[in-house]
């Protein structure tokens, strides 16, 4: 088993977060499994994203150019990874941050309205918790309850706080499934 | 009648700094929270035209010399001025 | 009043491109970036200026300007400015670099320049911090300040003392015209501006080297919102860098600017 | 021992430390930003010495200076750093010290970018500064590797007091992965006998790398290059991934070695006899094993992110016994599996010509593919 | 024109101020000294600049300034001096400059001697710096080569817009030798259209080494390689001697070129038949020549001063199809004829083994000759 | 008086070795050396010591002295300097270094570890040229004066000022002790050997950065012979290049030096 | 034809100066001609060689093993240079510099009492010319008046003074014929 | 009678500078020209012994490190000083 999870936004959006989350609950769970960000001159702005890859076995390439399951989180995002992911894979997209549905019928589609979710438990900038608990309540790469435990597990000490809020989210997400 | 002034803000070059908003002396300018640049950014404006006297200051301190600063009147509000 | 009276009071310099810049909100690179064009406008040099961006946040200044410009190696601006002056000792040639670039990785070169009285022009941008890498230590950052590279705050017992490149340069005696101002306040700008003016002129009438030293925020790294900034720089950074002329040679001080 | 997720960059910091290191001398550049900061922080804590230095040249000469001492220092940089680093680097090994060096390479060449690249594969294997010397360069290809390897560097530069030379492109000094940190290592901090300052040393030490009368120069050379011999009998070191019954091989290191790892798998389940060597110190090179597998394979694909820097090499010990075809990407680009699949599926059909200028005809599918910008 | 007897490095600096030579940026090393302080004095009768740089960094970087005005500018230095200006040429080349640069070599590595050398042939042929580029690198072997060599560089340097290094060692740049200077060429002083400051171009000028998007940078290192292909087509140079019915040939360039030269006479007139591939162009290298030679000699013997760092390039074309022998001095050590006629002795009578490892033939023969000082 | 009532006034110092030295005649390189073996003799640090040689006409300084020595290369001794002190705290270490290896190569690397406070001495031999390499131009070449890159006499115009290291230090906060003394009589070598000993008590101490500047004569590249030499350093030198105390911090003002 | 003289001495005795003489006399001739010196890191004092290669034909080494004569103008010179000379070669000593005599008997030796020579006619530093006259008095390398035209053409302004002194020293040394 | 001196100049180091004979308050010392050294300089010595204060001057300038300098009256000549 290999999947590649790419996990793209704007800065701020928490795309990179995000994916270390979903990588230590793989490592948790004694996958293999890289994390890797796209890094840039302009260290403010523009768009932020990373690639996970989980696997059983020792992995070759950090990067994926058809990755098997892609979180968009705004327009740009979308543009650029929906035309590259395998058929049959995974699309997680958020609704609130792009004009437009997604066009390719062979993969799996989720439109998740991740700032509205993420207000009505607090704070927006949980969005990406709920996207990713899409991710996996749909892909079910990994046990059940592992990005919980992820989050419990990895956080820092001065954002402890935010665990239940995140927990919350990712749970949220998950409740979107595919048709 | 005091010299009366009025400023235009690119918003190609506007990033919402708010310099200018904080340094005018007439609190004349102001950031619209209600729309966002193609670059993303709440743009600068003259929420209180009235009171600009062109001074200049805006334009002096904006880091994007995003800010043009005219002197007399506004064209086409010099009209709404009179007919208030 | 009718509408023929209107006057432009301020309109953006014609020595800009029409790019949008890559810094930070509020950053004041983008205010010595302007008050270069307006002077080098005002001194109908924007034909015959070529600038020489560093390396650090200004390393796409070239983009911006709307004349002839090349790119240093870190530090080695006042090297290449050099090499480009003598070659067309008729230009107008300056430098624009930041503390890292100048005040260290570029120290030997900017002392050489000056102690040749190379007649260039020298913006340097003191913003206590390597902005473009992240924010780490600058030889400038202040004692106690926090950067990506001092986590604890600059110990100067272990980390040493900022340097206040202004009076080392105006020690030399081939710098003829050595001062630090602030971009801050709309004050601060205003003098900036003079003091830029003048350092051209001193390149212009070949009186010997110059350089203004601008104090600049740097909003992102420092963590903290324009206006915060603002205020930071002048309760903490004036006092250690106080503005001022730090040399006027006798030639410059009796220097008449035309014009405007 | 818990795994740990880090960045390649923290993960060498952190491995230093726990080897050993008792100094740290280095200057910020991207993509190698976060060792020297990890550093800065932690360096202090263990009550060691982390310098941030005035340039590159100050980083490499301060080393060059903790060395002499004979305690366990190191810097590093990225590609322009490294170049500036160039003289303090003949220095060093005239003066035969123990040195680890860090270059996370970024492409180039000039100011270039601060993307991922292998293009400083000549300057570090070949020799960037004057005069005879060689660099041992150790390649890691994962973060775990990484950690091995840092700890390893300290112990090689030791053993032959040389410089050694982790080159990682900038991907892997980002890249996460959970690694096993090792247990920290009880550190040496009284100068040994050879060096200065030791309290052991019966006569006082002089640390030169000066020979001002050629002969003495030429038998340090001949001394040097007889140690090299050493090294290049006792530290190679390289993986190699399907060989015993492969066809072909590719050839790759670094991040371009395990992207090759995919294509070699997809190229296996597609039935391809496929095998892949990938270089871990690329000096000493795997020059035998690639020798030997010159004369049981049909060709070889070498992979790099660069211009084909390894390319040369390869071609030199292969000798035109089977054709060798080059796959890069430069300035920053990172080939994905399917570009180097795509070039193995080339290599099994295509016509086998020994006499390959394998360099040109990829320069000719590279003007296809990417242009040259006018 | 009259002969005149003169030093390598003053011919050079004449050379070049008649070749229109607008600037010149440089750093005191001995032994390369002479050159800058000629033009000290000669430089501003002509109303041309001459700075004497705080350094090399400086002299490479001032250097970098006035090729952006496209006007004709020059550095010289020697070994440790060439390898601070690492980062300046990648930066050069980078940026398409015409720019020319003498390296008058001396024993090393580190502070090594004064004595004549050719080991930087690897830092300046394969590239001491990072990132993708070359260097175009002329290697005379007399004073009036290096007079003739000198006017030619320019004239590369602005077809190819490229870096060209004259490599000569230090016994070259102080012998003397009749030579004739060539007159003054008119001079260009107003900088050509792609330059900046220029009166001829449409738009203004930017001249940078930055490609921060990794696709532009990757085009445009597909460019500067297309051009190194024009290069590789056009500017290899070199002399033969005695080729046409050689049975083994000697391969060496520079000083150790023409002291070979003697050894390869010596060795005729014990009725051997001995050729002389005196390599002129160092990059781009005769590799032709030497490839046809592989098909029809008995064996090559290469001559340097170093430790066989050419010997590689000329390993690798040879591919094994003839024994490649190797005779070097290291250190600021020259050879004398009678060494190099001793070699080629052992060359034709030793026994024809095309897996020779060359060097550690030669390193052990050299633990005899001279020790490791142990 | 007796013959036990004979005592020895001044022997050869125990921080030589008995190696003659390879410098010209009357040279005081020699000078300096002597008085570096002295100080360090007196203190009793002979045992505890790193010297730094530079490249220069001292390259080979670590023949001459009876302790532990690195060579380093051309400007980086305080580089150099700083890893060793780094890594040995306890170790008194310091660099000799001329005027082209200080102010010219080396001069980021100088301003560098004096802004830093690095605890290193620093002894600097201004000797107005490049001696090693047969008298070129250096960056403390007076105005006029001839020299192998500056045939017809330093022309300030394209050729520059000459540089006041001590003077251009002095302006940074990390360092302690900064000095310059003259070699060309016996008050100035009786002055310089106890600035000198300051310097290393500086260090000692661990109060900062200390450096001594020492006016030193090159008969050869001069051209002349040690006397001419001696008196043209009075007499050209002096007023360019004032002995004096440069840089005492409080705390160096408040040391108090033990022993002899 | 090809010859190799090594001229050494001590730093100030003037023999790069008279390898230079010789290579311009050379060179007037048309001859190929090398000059080269040994160079050290000691500007002054220790020794100072040259070797002179003159030649029909293109000059190989500039240096040569097996010189085809040695001007030893002190003690350290003959004893390093006498036991390289070819065969049948020359060896000019200076005779007030040394204090034995040349051992080889296979060469030819001169042993000329240079210095004294030069104070007689006025210039201990002359003692160079002297010697270089003697070799070539003896080998006749090159056309009679050869190294009398090459000091008249190729010494420079300033120095014109002591062309006449030079011409006689080199007279002086000529008359020392070998046995 | 004054507090007498005297010194030695080790020939080894002895470079013939005369910064010593330039110096030395009571003119003592001179160069021996009579005589060359191993390294072949004329080396300074005591011309006039009996002028010597011991004051140290001499040693103090010497670049080379080449003077001993002694207070009190030199063996052996306190004798002859006594015969005189
Ligand atoms: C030789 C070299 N070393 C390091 C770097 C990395 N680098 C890029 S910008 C920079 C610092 C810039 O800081 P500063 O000059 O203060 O400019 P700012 O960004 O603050 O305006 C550094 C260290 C480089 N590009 N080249
Ligand atoms: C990188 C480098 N550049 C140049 C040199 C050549 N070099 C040797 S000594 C020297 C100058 C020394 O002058 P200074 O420091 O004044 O010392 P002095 O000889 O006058 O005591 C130079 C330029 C070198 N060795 N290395
Ligand atoms: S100062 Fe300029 S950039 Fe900032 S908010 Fe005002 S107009 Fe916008
Ligand atoms: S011109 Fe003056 S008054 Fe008008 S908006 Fe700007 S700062 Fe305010
Ligand atoms: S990082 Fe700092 S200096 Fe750089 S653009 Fe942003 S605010 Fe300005
Ligand atoms: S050249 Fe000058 S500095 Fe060097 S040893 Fe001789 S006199 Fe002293
Ligand atoms: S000062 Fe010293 S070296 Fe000079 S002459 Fe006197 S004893 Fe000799
Ligand atoms: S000790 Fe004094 S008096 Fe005696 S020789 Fe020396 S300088 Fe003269
Ligand atoms: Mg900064
Ligand atoms: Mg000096």
């Amino acid at each position: 088993m290999q999947a590649e999870i790419i996990i793209s936004g704007f800065g701020g959006q928490g795309t990179l977060y995000a994916g270390q989350v979903l990588a230590y609950a793989a490592m948790d769970e004694g996958k293999h499994v890289t994390w890797i960000p796209s890094y840039g001159p302009e260290m403010r702005g523009g768009t932020a994203n990373c690639t996970v890859v989980i696997s059983d076995d020792e992995i070759g390439a950090p990067t994926a150019l058809h990755p098997t399951a892609v979180i968009a989180m705004n327009l740009p995002s979308l543009d650029k990874y929906e035309p590259m992911i395998k058929p049959g894979g995974y699309l997680v997209v958020n609704e609130d941050m792009v004009n437009r549905p997604a066009v390719r019928d062979d993969i799996h589609v989720l439109m998740v309205p991740a700032n509205k979710i993420a207000q009505e438990i607090g704070n927006e900038r949980a969005a990406n918790m709920v996207l990713l608990g899409t991710l996996e309540g749909n892909m079910h790469l990994l046990k059940e309850g592992a990005l919980e435990r992820a989050l419990e597990d990895h956080t820092a000490a001065r954002l402890k706080k935010f665990i239940t809020m995140n927990i919350e989210a990712l749970h949220r997400g998950a409740e979107y499934l595919a048709a | 009648m005091p010299p009366k002034g009025w400023v235009e803000v690119n918003e190609l070059y506007c990033k919402a700094c708010e310099t200018c908003v904080t340094d005018c002396p007439t609190q004349a300018l102001a950031i619209d929270l209600s729309r966002l640049t193609a670059k993303g950014y709440h743009p600068a404006f003259m929420l209180h035209p009235e009171d600009c006297t062109g001074c200049g200051i805006c334009a002096v301190v904006c880091p994007d010399a995003a800010i043009t600063v005219y002197r007399g009147v506004r064209p086409g509000t010099q009209k709404e001025a009179e007919v208030a | 009043m009718t509408e023929t009276d209107v006057k432009v009071v301020y309109k953006r310099p014609l020595g800009f491109t029409d790019r949008t810049t890559h810094y930070c909100p509020g950053c004041t690179h983008g205010v010595a970036h302007r008050l270069i064009a307006e002077v080098l406008e005002e001194m109908g040099e924007l034909k015959n200026t070529i600038g020489v961006a560093p390396v650090g946040c200004a390393v796409f200044a070239y983009n911006y300007f709307n004349f002839d410009f090349v790119e240093a190696a870190h530090g080695r601006a006042p090297a290449m400015a050099t090499g480009i002056k003598r070659t067309l000792p008729t230009k107008t040639v300056f430098t624009y670099q930041g503390d890292g670039d100048l005040a260290s990785m570029g120290m030997g070169e900017i002392i050489a320049a000056a102690a040749r009285g190379e007649q260039i022009t020298v913006i340097f941008i003191n913003n206590t911090n390597y902005g473009m890498t992240g924010g780490q230590m600058a030889p400038t950052t202040l004692p106690g300040q926090k950067t990506s590279s001092s986590p604890l705050g600059r110990d100067v017992e272990t980390q040493g003392y900022p340097i206040r490149t202004a009076e080392l340069l105006a020690t030399l005696d081939g710098a003829a015209y050595v001062a630090r101002r602030t971009l801050h306040d709309v004050r601060g700008i205003r003098l900036a501006k003079r003091a830029i003016r003048t350092a051209f002129e001193v390149q212009k009438q070949g009186l010997g080297f110059s350089m203004v030293e601008l104090l600049s925020i740097c909003p992102t790294n420092w963590g903290m919102n324009t206006e915060n900034s603002r205020n930071w720089l002048a309760e903490h950074m004036l006092p250690y860098y106080p503005v001022g002329d730090y040399k006027v040679s006798t030639a410059v001080s009796e220097m008449k600017i035309g014009g405007n | 021992m818990a795994l740990e997720l880090i960045k390649g960059n923290i993960a060498i910091a952190e491995a230093a430390m726990r080897a050993g290191l008792i100094s740290y001398f280095g200057y910020p550049i991207t993509p190698q930003t976060e060792l020297l900061e990890h550093l800065s922080a932690r360096m202090p804590e263990l009550g060691r010495a982390f310098v941030q230095a005035e340039s590159e040249l100050g980083a490499i000469n301060m080393v060059y200076g903790a060395a002499c001492t004979g305690l366990r220092t190191m810097t590093s940089s990225s590609s322009p750093g490294v170049s500036l680093m160039q003289e303090g680097l003949s220095y060093i090994s005239g003066t035969e010290l123990p040195v680890v060096i860090v270059d996370v390479v970024r492409g180039g060449p000039g100011l270039g970018n601060i993307a991922p690249s292998q293009a400083d594969y000549t300057q570090l294997v070949h020799g960037g500064g004057h005069g005879e010397y060689h660099l041992i360069v150790l390649a890691p290809a994962s973060v775990q590797e990484a950690v091995d390897l840092t700890g390893m560097a300290f112990d090689i530069a030791e053993k032959y007091r040389m410089v050694v030379c982790l080159l990682l492109d900038g991907s892997l000094g980002q890249m996460m992965e959970p690694v096993e940190l090792p247990e920290f290592k009880p550190v040496r901090t009284t100068p040994p006998a050879w060096a200065v300052g030791s309290p052991d040393s019966k006569e006082r030490v002089v640390m030169t790398s000066i020979n001002i009368d050629p002969p003495t120069q030429e038998r340090f050379n001949v001394k040097m290059m007889t140690r090299w011999q050493e090294v290049e009998k006792n530290e190679v070191r390289y993986k190699g991934y399907y060989l015993e019954d492969a066809e072909y091989v590719v050839v790759g290191f670094g991040t371009a070695g395990r992207i090759a790892l995919s294509a070699v798998r997809a190229a296996r389940e597609q039935g391809l006899k496929i095998g892949l060597l990938r270089p871990i110190s690329l000096s000493p090179f795997p020059t035998k094993a690639v020798d030997e597998l010159a004369d049981r394979v049909k060709g070889f694909l070498v992979v790099e992110m660069s211009n084909g820097q390894m390319l040369d090499d390869i071609t030199s010990i292969v000798a035109r016994r089977v054709p060798v075809e080059f796959y890069g990407r430069m300035g920053g680009m990172v080939p994905y599996p399917d570009e180097i699949a795509s070039a193995i599926n080339d290599l099994v059909q295509g016509e086998h010509d020994v006499d390959v200028d394998a360099r040109g005809k990829w320069l000719a599918k590279m003007r296809e593919l990417v242009g040259t910008g006018e």
